[in-house]
């Protein structure tokens, strides 16, 4: 048995030396070019920096939920596919350091708000935002990493007990009063109860918040009830679509064996079925307000739909996110197969973040030419560098394959239960 | 589905003539004269327009009535008719209902032996009634009349016929008289008249309890003089402030509300006057008068009256300054205290000196009003009978016991007499004690003149054929002189051809350039002959010097609430209580229908603990009544207000049992001065009884809670010149629909409504809206498509009424159309949002999504009884039970006259069509036309920079503009 | 312990079906009257209008849209647990989805009679079909209310389909099992089938295809329930979040129905074997879920009320919160989003009396929720004259009790006609005989 | 029973098992012996059957995609073409208002999907069936399987003896017997 775990503790992607330097290189040229735009056009590099930093962000801690999720159902058709979604957590605490420096464009973002609506000027006071988004992201970040650390620690005892590692503070630390591999097994799983059943519900409220506060009061009119859900579920869909793109690239590292087709597929039907929930989440929203016409709500909505040049925006998030992923999808064998897997993802991933393009920039950028160019190029790269560099530590420290597993789920446990049950009816295997 | 709806109404039609047929017989009919000249005159489907006079109160309003297949189904104000220029107030839209009210007596009656009311033919009562009058033996003062003011031919006629029965004591009696009125003109002026009143040339209204928008000798009148003025023009307004103790519908409508304790109004006048005499304000006085004014308002220096009164001196001053400075202004008083006459020469002595007699006060052309007999004239013949010496007593169209106070005592001195006639049309408190009962016509079926105003001669003519068994009373009269052979002192077949005889000595007097027959058809088709007569001056008479004025004094213990029973809008005296539209007409100030109720101030209803609906019993020496209480601002404390005009003990099945009539509290004392009926001179205990009684109310919520529904505008801003402010440009969810002829529009402005309510009755008389009785309405079910919303924009100190017409916007937006399953409700090509009630399956959602909320659904079954039926419009559908309607701007007169409009191929003129609403309007507040056409009146009027949308961020761009009420705020001076 | 065999799984599942005893017949009839009276109540109404209920301006709508939305909502678990949970494969339904499924069946009929029941002139029903009438004049497409027909008529379409398919087999079950003419009609129900490869191959495909095309219709249909109200202008109506909370609110109710049906179906008929503790926990989990969704839509329309800085909107809330409705209100908050909570609480999720006890509060919480939504939108909407209130009357009490009635009738008869739970399905969680086995037995 | 009129030399024979793997062994071993012609009957559906039958997958898919474009297109046609028909404006929306459109063509996607769907199935497994041909043995509904072959007399024994090895309890001629 330890022969096997090793192997797959081996087996990990072997990245070669270039790729870190490569990214590397686009984060200190993003944060270049990001310094002199804040010279040159505060706003637009501000707007470019929020639209990044609820991109990136998004992706990250929607492949965590992913991960909450798939213990919290106590799945178990993918491992590998659960250790690619837990190692998006690396790039949370970047992000969470990400979110400080917005404390000076809120200023530049609400100013006009304040003034056209005064009433609900003292909750739109940028420390009073900052303090309540610090607290939400903080609280977000801190249980998706003890979530994490929760599912590695068995692997990362195992290893420190097999001496396979040199030491290591990171180790150290996870595996700190390790109390052998049985008691660990229960306690991790206890941990690993409660840290998912958190992420899962701390998530939508603070995902909600985010939406409320830094994209739809951008607009000092427009409401929707529905906005913080539609927000929380693109950004899990977002992250459903990188989780999808790591994959692939893992499959193509490790070969077949370590990402079965079966399992894309199975990807491939989740992304459709949020592609189909995102696209009612529009779609709620817009037939309440086509319907009601009420000018508070659709003047947002008419700008960004059917007035150029929002419009080619808006379109383009509907057909790259929502509609090709949709048309390609209805078919089996389309989601078996990796190259096409890996272009949805990447035509989800453009569509969304034009999506978070189109619902913040018209709402504070008010010139006629349309902000799309060095600086967002500059700053989206910037933060692509970051997001790889910090997944690229996870791949390197941790196994994809997680071999001390399938770590039993409560759900499990109950399923066990149910066995002994006096019916023999056999429940989920 | 138009095409649907007119296919239906020609079955109407048909089934209408067949109704008509019924006896189309006498000359009475060929005299006729429609209005309208008509190729022939019954034409199915086809409505035949006759002038006539309303005579539901002593304003003599000229009228047109719509018949069609021989009977009216609607009336309408004539424009001719110098009173009331087209319009018509709530009742007169409501007379109608007296025509065709179910409980009109429909044949003779005489008191059997059971003491009870048994029909009779006319034959035998007429040798009943013959048999008595010849039993008098000459003794003709032995015998009694009593009548309204007639001011007219039948006037006359009444007193030959008394004269060739020996005589007899004749009575015009009217419950709202203006007998200190006319005595205090004699006192100051020397003429024993009520002089015409030009509000709409002043500048300022001093009103001293004077309801001039709802009772006040001529309210539609005054209602149009008040609009004029209060009309925004060049920079300036009409002013208004109201003095009295409880604020009337004129006095939510006035700039201020002086509250003052009944009575005290003479000193609030007379130190106004000291004040403007200490200011030198008065010019061009004769020495000896200013002398003898100085004297008599020496005492009343306005510190001392503040003290008196409790309003600070230097309001009297401002006011008394403001009042001359403004001239020409006018003081209007309805004193009803014991000090009556007082005030009301107080208050003409405001007028002398700020110089309004001649201007504003006219005398020469007098009040029909003035011809009543004084209240102390009634107590006397009272008091005659007491003594048995009257045996027959004759009562025509009047109803003193239940207008009389004592009630109680007054029927059994009546019991004294052994014979009393009633020529009532309908059974009331005087038909109860009646031996003989003799139905009148209502005035839509008989002929008459009246003359409401010297010069101005209304002429009444019938507009269809009796509906019941019922005469004329003069035809009566001279049926009964034929019977006691008296033919040679009344020569005439019945009362047509007096009248015209009558007529032919006008026709000698004016002499005009043409011969009689076309005068007189002229006079028939235009409803009158009307002249203009020249003011006379006045001087101050010397008796008024040596004036003393008294504080009022009041019946009843000292700790009680000085009583104010006024008269309503919807009710007058009561006469109007069994005409079920106006039960079901909002009060405008109270919003409650179906009963009355006793105002008291929240002050006073905390010291005794009185809570909203609880049932009080009211007592004073003269006697008690329970009424439900209403906890209001509406009245200063120490005094507590009731409605007249419920309380009916015998007046059919609308009226009966419904509130109580507070004129059984007062006094019988009448005042000194004028022998007037004293109204406000009682007080009266208020206690609880523990019960509590449900008011009837139609408003959900007395504020409006920011929504913006009712927006005003200051004088200020006004003057400071505002633009109609342009809305932001709007990206719109979807292209705008084009109206390609016509897009019907309304105007509505907010500064000339008076909330007269006028337009709710005249909406549900055109358009067949059923009346649902107190316990749905007190649900919230009443039909009325058209409502006068009331909200207390004020302080807690004092209200501040806002009166708004809400009825369907007809919006470009309709948010209750989309939501509509089966297209019963859709968008018209020329803006109506048509509802088509067969195709509605009542689902309800377009109401529910109606954000004016002026959708109506037929709960039940619609009610009609016999013959109110006969009353509906038949070019309107009646909506069965399970369908939603509502308002469209008359649609069926719009097809009308486009109809007519293309016969006579031609486009439609401007004013052409006019929805009841707008067509009765006294005030003229609201506007219909083409808003697609630049030149019509509403397109311009919705440029106003006064013009809203209520409602308007919901987008559902109606077409109904609002113009602002302009707020003036206080009088300055 | 012994396997339990195929052989064995018919007769347990088809005891439940052998002639009923006194107490049933007693609850039948029980159950009839309350359905007479609302009967004669609905003909009360057409009799003499609208009129007889509660209704009035401005709420012009109460307890009968009320009860069509309950009910609409009750079918949704059904659809869930039989489609939903079957394409996400999950094991555990195959015992109760039959059940589950024929509450949405019976929902339906008791959601489908108020469309109806609620127009002012009930005659005239058939005006919202969809054919040409008066010379071409169709529907109103662009009406909510139109939407409802194809939605409501739809789910109740497919739902049946889908039942009456799952039934199949199992209907070839009883006819094997039965005589006389009993077996004639459970033969037609089974359409002749016989078990062969070839049908059960096609069998299958279309049950996957049926449930794929349920799931998203069972979605559509609260959404478009709840645009009855949000595509109003309404303050209170009109607000986007309405597709998503309705829908969970109504598989929070239905999940919470079907608890309560299953306590004592597994109780009566001893059926404890089969739906076992841990389903009746899988649904409190479930619960769980929806209840989160609820109260998290209950709290945005709250923060919204105060963010849009809407007055009409926000008065409405401070109404509903205070107003006549506040009672309703609070038990709506209480059952419907914190009594789930307890089942965080492992302890009370498995505790049958627990899971009972809390279906019936959530029940109640669902229906008030509707109810709260409705009347109160309603009666404080923007003209401020038009206020006013809804009182029920005996007539809107009796045609709802009648509703109720009216499902349960058809759930009892369920119980004796059909196997109320899917034997193949039962089967095939088994083990298949195999050689070996005998080989231990 | 107008099929067993058509005297034809091919009959078929039933074997019936206790056990699933008797009859997979059963299937196994006729199809090596080149009778291709099998029908089995079992009370559950199991995919290893279907596999050792080596059936096609069953197109009743290609029904229920048929039956989502009819209803797309039906809504389509009916909404706009009604709403053409007789043009009323409400509330200011276009004629033809796409948006709720969309929500009736959803509804009827749906619905003419899962009718064809049904339609499919009933077609392809020949259903419904008046009658149950011999073959057919009530127990298969309960707990037992059955294999019938489509053999010439001649072959009776051989494939007696094939089901026999295989473990069938019982084996009966049954005629024309392929589900009847």
């Amino acid at each position: 048995m330890d022969q096997e775990r090793e192997r797959s503790w081996t087996l990990r992607p072997h990245v070669s030396r270039k790729v870190p330097l490569i990214f590397g290189g686009l984060l200190g040229l993003g944060t270049m070019i990001f310094l002199v735009g804040l010279r040159m056009d505060p706003l637009r590099s501000w707007q470019a920096y929020l639209i990044n930093f609820l991109f990136w962000g998004g992706i990250a801690q929607g492949g965590v939920v992913f991960g909450a999720m798939y213990h919290v159902v106590g799945g178990k058709w993918g491992p590998p596919i659960r250790r690619c979604a837990e190692g998006m957590v690396a790039f949370l605490p970047v992000n969470f350091v990400l979110f400080f420096p917005l404390y000076y464009a809120l200023n530049m973002f609400y100013g006009s708000v304040r003034e056209i609506n005064p009433v609900r000027g003292a909750w739109f006071d940028p420390r009073f935002i900052f303090v309540r988004g610090g607290l939400g992201l903080g609280l977000m970040t801190v249980l998706s990493l003890f979530f994490v650390y929760y599912s590695l620690r068995p692997e990362v005892g195992w290893l420190q007990e097999q001496k396979l590692r040199p030491r290591h503070w990171l180790y150290e630390w996870i595996t700190d009063g390790w109390q052998g591999q049985e008691l660990e097994a229960q306690h991790c799983q206890r941990g690993l109860d409660v840290l998912s059943a958190g992420v899962l519900v701390v998530y939508p409220i603070t995902y909600t918040f985010m939406a409320f506060d830094l994209i739809m009061s951008l607009d000092p009119f427009w409401y929707s009830s529905l906005f913080g859900g539609y927000f929380f579920i693109s950004t899990f869909y977002l992250g459903l679509a990188g989780l999808a793109l790591v994959c692939v690239l893992i499959r193509w590292q490790l070969g077949p064996s370590v990402v079965t087709s079966t399992q894309l597929s199975d990807l491939g039907r989740l992304l459709l079925g949020f592609n189909l929930t995102y696209f009612a989440m529009i779609w709620s929203q817009y037939i309440v307000i086509w319907y009601g016409n009420l000018p508070e709500e659709t003047q947002f909505i008419i700008l960004r739909l059917w007035e150029m040049p929002w419009a080619v925006f808006s379109w383009s998030v509907f057909i790259l996110s929502t509609f090709v992923p949709f048309l390609i999808f209805l078919s089996q064998k389309a989601k078996r197969e990796p190259k096409i897997v890996f272009a949805v993802s990447i035509s989800v991933g453009l569509g969304l973040w034009l999506e978070r393009y189109v619902l913040i920039v018209p709402s504070v950028w008010h010139s006629e030419v349309i902000p799309l160019g060095w600086i967002e190029i500059g700053v989206t790269a910037g933060f692509l560098g970051a997001a790889v560099l910090s997944y690229l530590f996870f791949l390197k420290n941790f196994p994809v394959l997680p071999f001390v597993s399938p770590i039993p789920s409560s759900a499990d446990l109950d399923k066990q239960h149910a066995e002994e049950s006096p019916a023999k009816v056999r429940l989920a295997r | 589905m138009e095409i649907k709806r007119r296919d239906f109404l020609k079955i109407l039609g048909v089934s209408g003539v067949t109704a008509a047929v019924s006896g189309c017989s006498s000359e009475t009919s060929r005299t006729l004269i429609p209005y309208l000249i008509p190729e022939n005159e019954v034409v199915p489907g086809q409505a035949t327009w006759y002038a006539t006079v309303c005579r539901e109160c002593p304003a003599g309003c000229g009228i047109l009535a719509k018949t069609m297949e021989g009977r009216a189904v609607k009336v309408e104000g004539n424009p001719d008719h110098p009173v009331n220029q087209g319009r018509l107030c709530a009742r007169g839209q409501a007379s109608l209902q007296g025509l065709y009210n179910p409980d009109r007596i429909r044949q003779p009656l005489r008191r059997g032996a059971d003491g009870n009311l048994q029909p009779v033919s006319w034959d035998e009562a007429e040798r009943i009634l013959a048999g008595r009058i010849s039993e008098l033996k000459g003794q003709g003062d032995r015998l009694a009349f009593i009548t309204p003011v007639m001011a007219g031919s039948l006037d006359r006629l009444i007193d030959l016929w008394l004269k060739s029965v020996g005589g007899g004591k004749r009575l015009r009696y009217e419950p709202l008289s203006y007998e200190s009125l006319r005595e205090a003109n004699r006192i100051a002026f020397g003429v024993q008249e009520i002089p015409v009143y030009n509000l709409q040339n002043a500048n300022f209204i001093l009103s001293f309890g004077a309801d001039f928008l709802e009772t006040w000798l001529s309210p539609v009148e005054y209602a149009r003089h008040f609009a004029l003025r209060r009309a925004y023009r060049a920079g300036s307004m009409g002013r208004s402030v109201y003095v009295g103790p409880r604020i009337s519908l004129t006095g939510a409508n006035s700039d201020e509300w002086i509250p003052v304790q009944p009575g005290n109004e003479s000193f609030l006048a007379l130190g106004m006057v000291n004040a403007i005499l200490a200011e030198g304000l008065a010019e061009g006085l004769p020495a000896p008068e200013l002398k003898g004014l100085q004297d008599i308002v020496a005492p009343h220096t306005p510190e001392a009256v503040a003290k008196q009164v409790g309003i600070s001196a230097d309001k009297i001053r401002v006011l008394a300054r403001a009042f001359v400075k403004k001239h020409p202004s006018v003081a209007l008083a309805d004193a009803k205290s014991s000090n009556a006459t007082d005030i009301c020469v107080a208050v003409n002595l405001l007028n002398y000196v700020a110089g309004n007699v001649g201007a504003t006060v006219r005398f020469g052309a007098e009040a029909a009003m003035a011809q009543v007999s004084s209240y102390g004239s009634f107590q006397k013949h009272l008091r005659e009978i007491e003594q048995g010496a009257i045996s027959i007593l004759f009562v025509a169209g009047v109803n003193p016991l239940f207008n009389l106070p004592e009630g109680k005592r007054l029927r059994e001195r009546l019991g004294k007499i052994p014979f009393v006639v009633s020529f009532s049309s309908f059974p009331d408190e005087t038909t109860e004690s009646a031996q003989l009962v003799l139905p009148e016509n209502t005035f839509f079926e008989s002929w008459g003149d009246y003359e409401p105003w010297t010069g101005i001669r209304g002429l009444q003519q019938p507009v269809m054929e009796p509906l019941y068994d019922t005469r004329a009373l003069g035809d009566i009269l001279l049926l009964l002189s034929t019977r006691l052979q008296n033919n040679e002192k009344l020569p005439w077949k019945n009362f047509y051809f007096y009248l015209r005889d009558q007529w032919k000595e006008l026709y000698r007097r004016i002499k005009p350039d043409v011969d009689f027959e076309t005068f007189w058809t002229e006079s028939v088709r235009r409803g009158g002959n009307f002249q203009s007569v020249a003011t006379k001056s006045v001087q101050l008479n010397p008796e008024v010097f040596k004036k003393s004025f008294q504080p009022p004094v009041f019946a009843g213990a000292g700790d009680g609430f000085a009583l104010i029973p006024y008269p309503t809008l919807a009710f007058y005296d009561g006469r109007m209580a069994n005409r079920p539209w106006l039960q079901e007409l909002p009060d405008p100030v109270s919003q409650i229908v179906w009963e009355n109720w006793l105002e008291i101030h929240p002050s006073d209803a905390e010291k005794l603990g009185i809570k909203k609906n609880d049932l009080l019993q009211i007592q004073s020496p003269a006697g008690e009544i329970k009424l439900p209480a209403r906890i209001s601002k509406n009245v200063r404390p120490g005094i507590v207000a009731i409605p007249v005009g419920q309380g009916h003990s015998a007046f059919g099945r609308y009226a009966q049992g419904r509130g109580a009539s507070p004129m059984s509290l007062l006094s019988a004392e009448p005042e000194a001065d004028s022998g007037a009926l004293i109204w406000y001179g009682t007080r009266v205990a208020v206690r609880q009884t523990g019960l509590k009684h449900m008011l009837a109310s139609t408003s959900g919520n007395d504020r409006s809670h920011d929504r913006g529904i009712v927006q005003t505008i200051s004088l200020a801003a006004l003057q400071s010149g505002i633009e109609k402010k342009e809305h932001p440009h709007l990206l719109r969810m979807y292209a705008e629909h084009h109206h390609d002829k016509h897009r019907w529009g309304m105007v509505i402005d907010l500064n000339a409504c008076v909330g007269c309510s006028a337009c709710v009755v005249a909406c549900s008389a055109e358009n067949n809206i059923p009346i649902m009785g107190k316990e749905e309405v007190a649900y919230g079910r009443e039909m009325s498509w058209i409502r006068i919303q009331r909200y207390d924009e004020g302080t807690d100190e004092r209200p501040d009424h806002h009166f708004i017409p809400m009825l369907c916007q007809n919006c470009d937006n309709a948010p209750c159309e989309p939501v509509c399953p089966v297209y019963a409700t859709y968008h018209n090509p020329e803006g109506l949002n048509a509802q088509v009630y067969n195709r509605c399956v009542g689902t309800r959602y377009c109401s529910n999504n109606c954000p004016y909320k002026v959708r109506r659904f037929n709960w039940h079954t619609a009610q009609w009884p016999e013959p109110l039926n006969l009353q509906l419009n038949p070019n309107v559908t009646v909506r069965e039970m399970g369908v939603m309607e509502k308002c469209t701007f008359c649609v069926q007169r719009i097809r009308g006259a486009e109809l007519a409009a293309k016969e006579e191929n031609r486009d439609l003129r401007d004013g052409e069509i006019v929805p009841a609403c707008s067509q009765t309007c006294p005030t003229r507040a609201i506007v219909f036309g083409d808003l697609h056409d630049p030149e019509s009146e509403v397109a311009k009027l919705a440029k106003n920079p006064r013009g809203y949308h209520v409602l308007e961020h919901l987008n559902t761009q109606p077409a109904i503009t609002y113009l602002k009420k302009i707020k003036a705020g206080p009088v300055e001076g | 312990m012994a396997q339990l065999t195929y052989h064995q799984v018919d007769s347990d599942i088809l005891r439940a079906m052998q002639a009923p005893g006194w107490r049933y017949y007693t609850l039948l009839s029980i159950d009839l009257i309350v359905v007479a009276w609302g009967i004669f109540a609905w003909r009360y109404t057409v009799q003499h209008g609208l009129g007889v209920w509660g209704l009035t301006h401005p709420v012009m709508w109460a307890m009968d849209i009320t009860n069509f939305v309950f009910w609409v909502g009750i079918a949704h678990s059904g659809t869930l647990i039989s489609a939903i949970l079957y394409l996400f494969r999950v094991r555990w339904r195959a015992s109760i989805y039959r059940t589950a499924e024929a509450v949405t069946v019976f929902a339906l009929f008791t959601a489908g009679l108020f469309p109806i029941i609620h127009l002012g002139r009930p005659w005239v029903f058939h005006w919202l079909l969809p054919y040409s009438q008066f010379g071409g004049l169709w529907v109103n497409f662009r009406s909510p209310l139109v939407w409802d027909v194809f939605a409501v008529m739809t789910y109740m379409i497919i739902s049946v389909l889908f039942f009456f398919t799952g039934l199949v087999p199992d209907m070839a079950v009883v006819r094997n099992r039965t005589s006389g003419w009993r077996q004639k009609i459970y033969a037609f129900m089974a359409q002749g089938w016989q078990g062969t490869d070839r049908q059960w191959r096609h069998y299958k495909a279309a049950y996957v295809f049926l449930a794929a095309l349920a799931t998203p219709l069972v979605i559509s249909v609260h959404s478009v329930v709840s645009w009855d109200f949000a595509q109003s202008v309404v303050a209170g109506w009109h607000s986007t979040i309405f597709a998503p909370y309705f829908v969970a609110g109504a598989i929070h109710s239905g999940l919470a129905m079907v608890i309560t049906l299953l306590i004592p179906l597994r109780r009566i008929y001893r059926l404890d074997a089969y739906i076992t503790q841990q389903h009746l926990e899988n649904l409190a989990k479930l619960i769980i879920l929806t209840g989160l969704i609820v109260g998290y839509a209950y709290a945005v329309e709250t923060y919204i009320a105060w963010y849009s800085n809407n007055v009409p909107e926000w008065q409405r809330f401070t109404y509903q919160v205070t107003g006549e409705y506040a009672i309703p209100f609070w038990i709506m908050i209480l059952f419907n989003s914190l009594v789930p909570l307890l089942f965080f609480v492992k302890r009370i999720r498995t505790s049958t009396p627990w899971l009972f006890a809390i279906a019936i509060l959530i029940n109640i919480g669902m229906w008030m929720e509707r109810f709260v939504i409705i009347v109160t939108g309603l009666a404080h909407e923007y003209d401020p004259y038009s206020w006013g209130v809804f009182i029920p009357t005996w007539v809107d009490i009796s045609i709802t009790l009648g509703a109720f009635a009216w499902f349960f009738l058809w759930f009892l008869l369920f119980i004796k006609f059909l196997p109320v739970i899917s034997i193949v399905e039962v089967k095939e969680e088994l083990p298949p005989p195999t050689r070996s086995q005998n080989g231990e037995e | 029973m107008a099929k067993n009129k058509v005297a034809d030399s091919l009959t078929g024979l039933v074997g019936t098992f206790f056990h699933l793997d008797s009859l997979l062994q059963a299937i196994e071993q006729l199809r090596q012996a080149g009778y291709r012609d099998l029908q089995s009957f079992s009370p559950v559906p199991h995919h290893n059957i279907d596999a050792t039958l080596e059936k096609p997958p069953s197109p009743v898919r290609y029904f229920t995609l048929a039956g989502c474009l009819l209803g797309a297109a039906t809504g389509l046609t009916l909404t706009i073409a009604t709403s053409l028909h007789y043009p009323l404006i409400t509330g200011g929306k276009p004629i033809v208002s796409i948006p709720p459109f969309l929500v009736i063509v959803f509804e009827l996607t749906i619905l003419f999907g899962g009718l064809l769907t049904l339609g499919g199935m009933l077609f392809n497994s020949r259903l419904p069936k008046v009658n149950i041909g011999p073959a057919y043995n009530p127990r298969f509904s309960e707990d037992q399987f059955g294999l019938w072959v489509r053999c010439e007399q001649k072959d009776h024994e051989t494939v007696t003896t094939l089901l026999k090895s295989a473990g069938a309890e019982e084996i009966i001629p049954a005629g024309q017997g392929r589900e009847l």
